[in-house]
């Protein structure tokens, strides 16, 4: 198991490179949207750190490490806003591929992804919209193909090909799509989240290899989601202590009334308030991962406390942080309103209208009457 | 101070009479408000500050067409006195119109606000014969947008510490400094500083105020955009701006005074305009749960329930306040309220929507709640922080004792409120 | 319509006469719930200030004032934390007995009301337990008789008779059941709250004088719940004021670290949203009340939001307030409690199950329909 | 200052065979603990402080005799030094004792809370050899109930400014003041006392603490009722006691210092057993929905959804705060956590009762969560209010300045946190 000193350093590491090659303000964000996918940072990322292999084995050149180890790189990625593809493809694309890790062809993509060399994004709306219907997969002449829209594709345009569960007739399938194959394309979606984009893709008869069919491919899917979500959980985490480091250096120096205004007992009690938010998300992410063995009524309800708390203690962290600001604190320049828009952006995907609570209450139920 | 204590005409109109005069004005030109037509059209959320560039400056065009008109029919300042264009009546025929002009879709004249109902009360107040007579009437009529030149950097809640200096010179006074959340400072002529003519250490009994033009030399205006998208808020620069001493408004080193006849005008105004910042939320979050079939969510009714009981609460609380003395601190009530109502409705739309509150998917009104929740934190800040309004309430309305070590000063805020549309 | 100044009046006399007259400590309330009930009190409201006929019209003794007027005194009753059967009487029978003024039955048992000589009280458990039974109406011999077991019947062991809404064959009947009639008895129930008793009441073929039947009956019960949700809601505001009141005083004398605590400004804070949140009830309150003379969806739902916001905002200032007060404030002998125990008691009264939430639901939905 | 800086074996069981030894001792002693069987028995809310009079006195012996057998088998103080009747093992054996311990339904011990975790920890840091020798064993063995008298009427949250004097005489010294909320003063034979030696002006430097025997002349203990009806406080009232200076617990004037020890002790303490003040509150209330049908209220669905993720982070914390340096201030953590929590339990629990809550029906299981409701004030200041923890938090884990005018003292709290029913 991984030591706390060893987590500590790769956290730090990890700290100190996401930082450097993230953009830091709104304006920046923007540019950086509109810029071609970047490469280099994505190349540097697995070359100094090894950070897309946290959890690929060592035989596929990963570092093979634990979920604990994967989540606090998802905190340091929430932390600094970064906004490449990590996500999706380190937290999403690599637990699937790892339920298929018979499928040679699962093993290439997550030896690429290792080394920096490919960006997997799945392509699943499920995730977000629980009842969004899948693209249909069809046997064409020249093999299988898909047809359907995916929208809210995390960096689905930065992505060398998409992970894409589709409907074979009533059965589920994996399919991988390319990027440059005939009749797949993206299409950017405005959204509120400055710090990471969306896209909509729309495949139209697009040759496709399946990955894995049925039961395999349920499975491959499942992780998807829960992989998502506890990344998503860990971000926001990261959003939170982030969000609140920066409010608290700023109240330590803004003065008013002669004094900093952090010395005033109204925003004193206002930032322990919310360190104990921050303390709150950190245990249901701790909860939440620690319970990824259990049976299914616990770790089910444990990644729902996780997705509800994580994603509210970010918004509401990241409110008060603008708030304590003052006036700055809703200029463009700050960039303190990019962790806002991150939290709720992270909030929405985690919990969609009270399915998490839902979801808690039957299997709390479940495990009360077993 | 009102407006009405320096002339007020004892004869004229009843109150059903200049309602009566105000709807045969507005049925003609513009159309019945209708409650909002949903699923078509603007989706806009929030009501204030949206547009921008071309499109602010037209908009600006028809809201001066339009209060020219008001004005010439005698309709723009009910209670003002008419030897500055007033038309002389009570607080309560004022009340009266504006109940009328609600009723009907008029054009957005937000732009006016900050010239009506703070620096116009200023001069009335503290102005000269000679100020009042060159200000008021265009301030009215349309002509004269206004802005504060109040908050700097330094100094946002506590407007005490100032900086910004206005040194005497043989023409007048010399003005060196930076102002910030200047609002509509983009498109105003007249300014309304508050500058340090005495010592720093002072505070607040250093500080003389004046009206500046804002076209003379050394003034440059730019706008700060805010994390809605929106220009509404400004910093000013100023640097060696002369100001003539006829521009001073009351003594020197006695511009706290004014300072509080401004805060005590926006007080008055705190009214139930709160909600008018958002375009019919509760409404609108109803039609919202009905089109994604959220309505038969058992919880999503209870909180439709009390997003709407709340929007009855604040307009309740906005209507009792036109009896409560000014020592109720009503406005301070009505803020906190109504930032917290602002809180509630972003997370019934986030329970709501979900994921098409932040990723657009190109429905009708669904994205544009967006606009809330990125308008909400201006709003908190605005007009005085949450925290400020909870000093004055416990410090005025309860009596608990004053922040120790330096004094809040007698004034709630520096910022300017955000201002509903609709008629000022 | 009466003046803000002959409220005042009506205010400051009635809370000087109120305050005189009612236990101050935990221990005076628990001695006079077991004391035998107390009439002098009675018949001194009566004589002094009228407050029982505040609503009864003049002919009958009354002083017929509007409903804003009762509300007041329902405040000081509250501010008080006056026990009597005042609610029951004045809020609930007087309004009932108000919709059979042709009745000389009704007239009389008003007249009587307000000269402070009878003790009216509804027999009615649906106004705090929506879905209770109701006590059964029989034709017998002598007349006709009620059975029935009626629980949670307020200052029942003090009154001289039951207004006792009955079931007569699947038709609402409206009985009176005079104490002292052969086959009737209260029983008193346990309750948190200390300034007023309950009690169960029992009826075994009791014979019983018929008031109204069929829709004058519906008209008159329903007017007993809408009066005492409206008088409830009025006693949460004065009950609010008064522990908001009381504790302002506590923290601008009780010191602490060389200051009154009432300077620190997280206390000060406290204090302002308690002022906020007693302002919301006071507004619910007066929408309410000037809500009655509107239609149905308009009327219901906002008697729905004081039943809600009235008994919410009581509990929550109480609460606040034992806490302000420290460590004196959850002992027995420092009233701040009695408060707290009222409030609740109170709250769960006005609104059970969150059924005030569905009513205000379905009213708006229909008011946005029309 | 963890008891194991004295004297631990480094050898001895490990952790597995440490908890095999307690099983074994339990075993055949005490029935495994069952989850609550809902429906029969007592239908508590609440674990501590509901017994008084003779009840309570039944309680305290049945819970002596079982620590007494408990200090035989060497399993009461797990990590306390050998020559003071402790088993010298780690902090970590002792909580995988308790651990096992909280397994079966072992008796209360929450009298000797006190004398545990507070006043005895005190003795082993700052006492004398004979002080220790004289207290330890007994406190553990059970034969000694310890009480603290630490707050004033003036001085809750303020230590520092406490009155109470204790002047020099011949024979030692003489006490004179007195003390409140000291929880167990009325079963207790030992007290820790902090008396004011130096000038009242010198705040913390002037005070100095001592053992006091609750038997002395002099003493008078006054149970407080509260308003749950428990007299589970106390005020004690000092007249003219004689204290041999032989019972003074570190320097003269350097009473502070010992103080600390007792919070620190107390915040290590405060982990997840704050839950166990309610009896298993969640589970309840699930139960008790599907008792009244409210369990299929989707609105009340979510509220025990949520009861439920209280408890899981609550408890998730107090895991995690094992591992935490003390920096970190866990416990004031916790204690937010748990006050927040229990209102949030009252809140559904009103939901789902609503009259029952306040007027007894006679359903098992309903009124008797007025315990809770009754209760939970207490709760909110016993140990430190809510405002002193946000201090702390906002002080000493975020480092911003501490509040202007008389500093904070360097303790959190001077009321005895209410103890949950367990092991001790």
């Amino acid at each position: 198991m991984i030591s706390a000193e060893e987590l500590r350093a790769l956290r730090d590491a990890t700290r100190r490179l996401v930082r450097a090659w993230t953009p830091q303000s709104a304006d920046d964000h923007e540019a950086a949207a509109s810029a071609p996918p970047d490469r280099r940072t994505w190349a540097g990322m697995a070359r100094r750190l090894g950070l897309q292999g946290v959890r690929v084995p060592e035989e596929l050149g990963g570092t093979g490490l634990e979920l604990e180890a994967e989540l606090v790189v998802h905190e340091e990625m929430g932390g600094a806003l970064h906004g490449g593809p990590f996500l999706p493809v380190v937290g999403q694309a690599v637990p699937a591929l790892l339920t298929l890790a018979g499928d040679e062809r699962a093993r290439t993509m997550l030896a690429e992804i290792a080394a920096g060399t490919s960006v997997v994004v799945p392509a699943d709306a499920r995730w977000y919209e629980p009842d969004a219907a899948l693209p249909v997969l069809s046997d064409g002449a020249d093999g299988p193909t898909v047809s359907g829209v995916v929208p809210g594709v995390m960096a689905g345009a930065a992505a060398d090909g998409w992970l894409v569960p589709a409907d074979a007739g009533g059965r589920t399938a994996l399919a991988w799509v390319p990027a440059g194959t005939a009749g797949a394309a993206t299409e950017p979606m405005t959204t509120i989240d400055l710090t990471r984009g969306f896209a909509t893709l729309r495949l139209q008869d697009a040759a496709a290899v399946v990955l894995a069919r049925d039961g395999e491919a349920e499975r491959a899917r499942d992780a998807m989601e829960t992989g998502a979500a506890l990344a998503l959980a860990a971000e926001c985490v990261g959003i939170a202590a982030e969000a609140l480091d920066l409010t608290v250096a700023y109240v330590k120096v803004r003065e008013q009334f002669g004094q900093v205004i952090g010395a005033f007992q109204g925003v004193k009690h206002q930032l322990a308030d919310l360190y104990v938010t921050l303390e709150s998300a950190r245990s249901a992410l701790a909860f939440a991962a620690r319970s990824v063995g259990e049976s299914p009524p616990l770790r089910d309800a444990a990644l729902a406390v996780a997705r509800r708390r994580c994603g509210a203690a970010a918004f509401k962290i990241a409110n008060e942080a603008i708030h304590l600001h003052g006036g700055i604190g809703f200029t463009w320049e700050h960039r303190v309103h990019l962790y806002y828009r991150r939290a709720k952006t992270n909030q929405v995907l985690l919990d969609t209208g009270g399915g998490q609570a839902r979801t808690i209450a039957a299997n709390v139920a479940a495990l009360y009457a077993g | 101070m009102k407006a009405t204590t320096t002339t007020t005409s004892t004869e004229g109109p009843t109150l059903d009479e200049i309602a009566a005069e105000a709807h045969a004005f507005l049925a003609p030109r513009v159309p019945r408000r209708a409650p909002a037509r949903l699923g078509e059209g603007p989706d806009d959320v929030m009501g204030v500050g949206l547009r921008r560039g071309d499109a602010e400056l037209a908009e600006v065009e028809t809201a001066r067409a339009w209060q020219r008109d008001l004005f010439g029919a005698g309709l723009a300042w009910i209670d003002g006195p008419v030897e500055y264009g007033g038309r002389g009546l009570t607080e309560a025929h004022r009340n009266r119109v504006h109940a009328v002009l609600r009723e009907y879709d008029v054009p957005n004249t937000a732009c006016f606000m900050v010239g009506h109902d703070i620096v116009g009360p200023a001069i009335l107040a503290h102005g000269t014969e000679e100020q009042r007579a060159a200000y008021l009437p265009g301030i009215w009529r349309g002509d004269i947008i206004c802005c504060q030149l109040f908050s700097e950097p330094g100094a946002g809640s506590d407007l005490a510490s100032l900086r910004t200096s206005a040194r005497r010179a043989d023409d007048g006074w010399v003005v060196n400094g930076q102002k910030v959340w200047s609002s509509y400072a983009h498109l105003a002529q007249l300014g309304e500083l508050l500058a340090r003519t005495g010592d720093p250490a002072d505070r607040h009994r250093g500080i003389t105020a004046f009206l500046v033009d804002m076209g003379a030399p050394g003034i440059d205006v730019r706008p700060l955009r805010q994390i809605t998208g929106a220009e509404h808020f400004n910093e000013v620069f100023l640097d060696d701006v002369v100001v003539p001493d006829t521009q001073r408004i009351g003594e020197v080193d006695g511009g706290w005074p004014i300072a509080l006849t401004t805060l005590t005008s926006e007080r008055s105004l705190m009214g139930d305009e709160h909600n008018g910042l958002m375009n019919d939320p509760v409404r609108r979050l109803y039609a919202l749960a009905e089109s994604t079939g959220a309505d038969t969510d058992p919880v999503v009714q209870e909180l439709l329930a009390e997003s709407w009981e709340r929007e009855q609460i604040v307009r309740e609380t906005a209507r009792r306040s036109l009896d409560a003395p000014a020592e109720d601190q009503t406005g301070s009530v009505l803020k906190l309220m109504s930032t917290a109502d602002m809180e509630f409705y972003i997370a019934v739309a986030t329970r709501i929507l979900g994921p098409r509150l932040a990723v657009d998917h190109g429905t009708w009104g669904t994205f544009a709640w967006s606009q809330l929740l990125l308008g909400a934190p201006a709003h908190r800040i605005a007009g005085g922080s949450d925290e400020i309004q909870k000093n004055i309430i416990a410090e005025r309305v309860l009596g608990l004792p004053r922040d120790p070590r330096p004094p809040i000063p007698d004034r709630p805020t520096t910022t300017t409120t955000l201002r509903p549309q609709g008629p000022a």
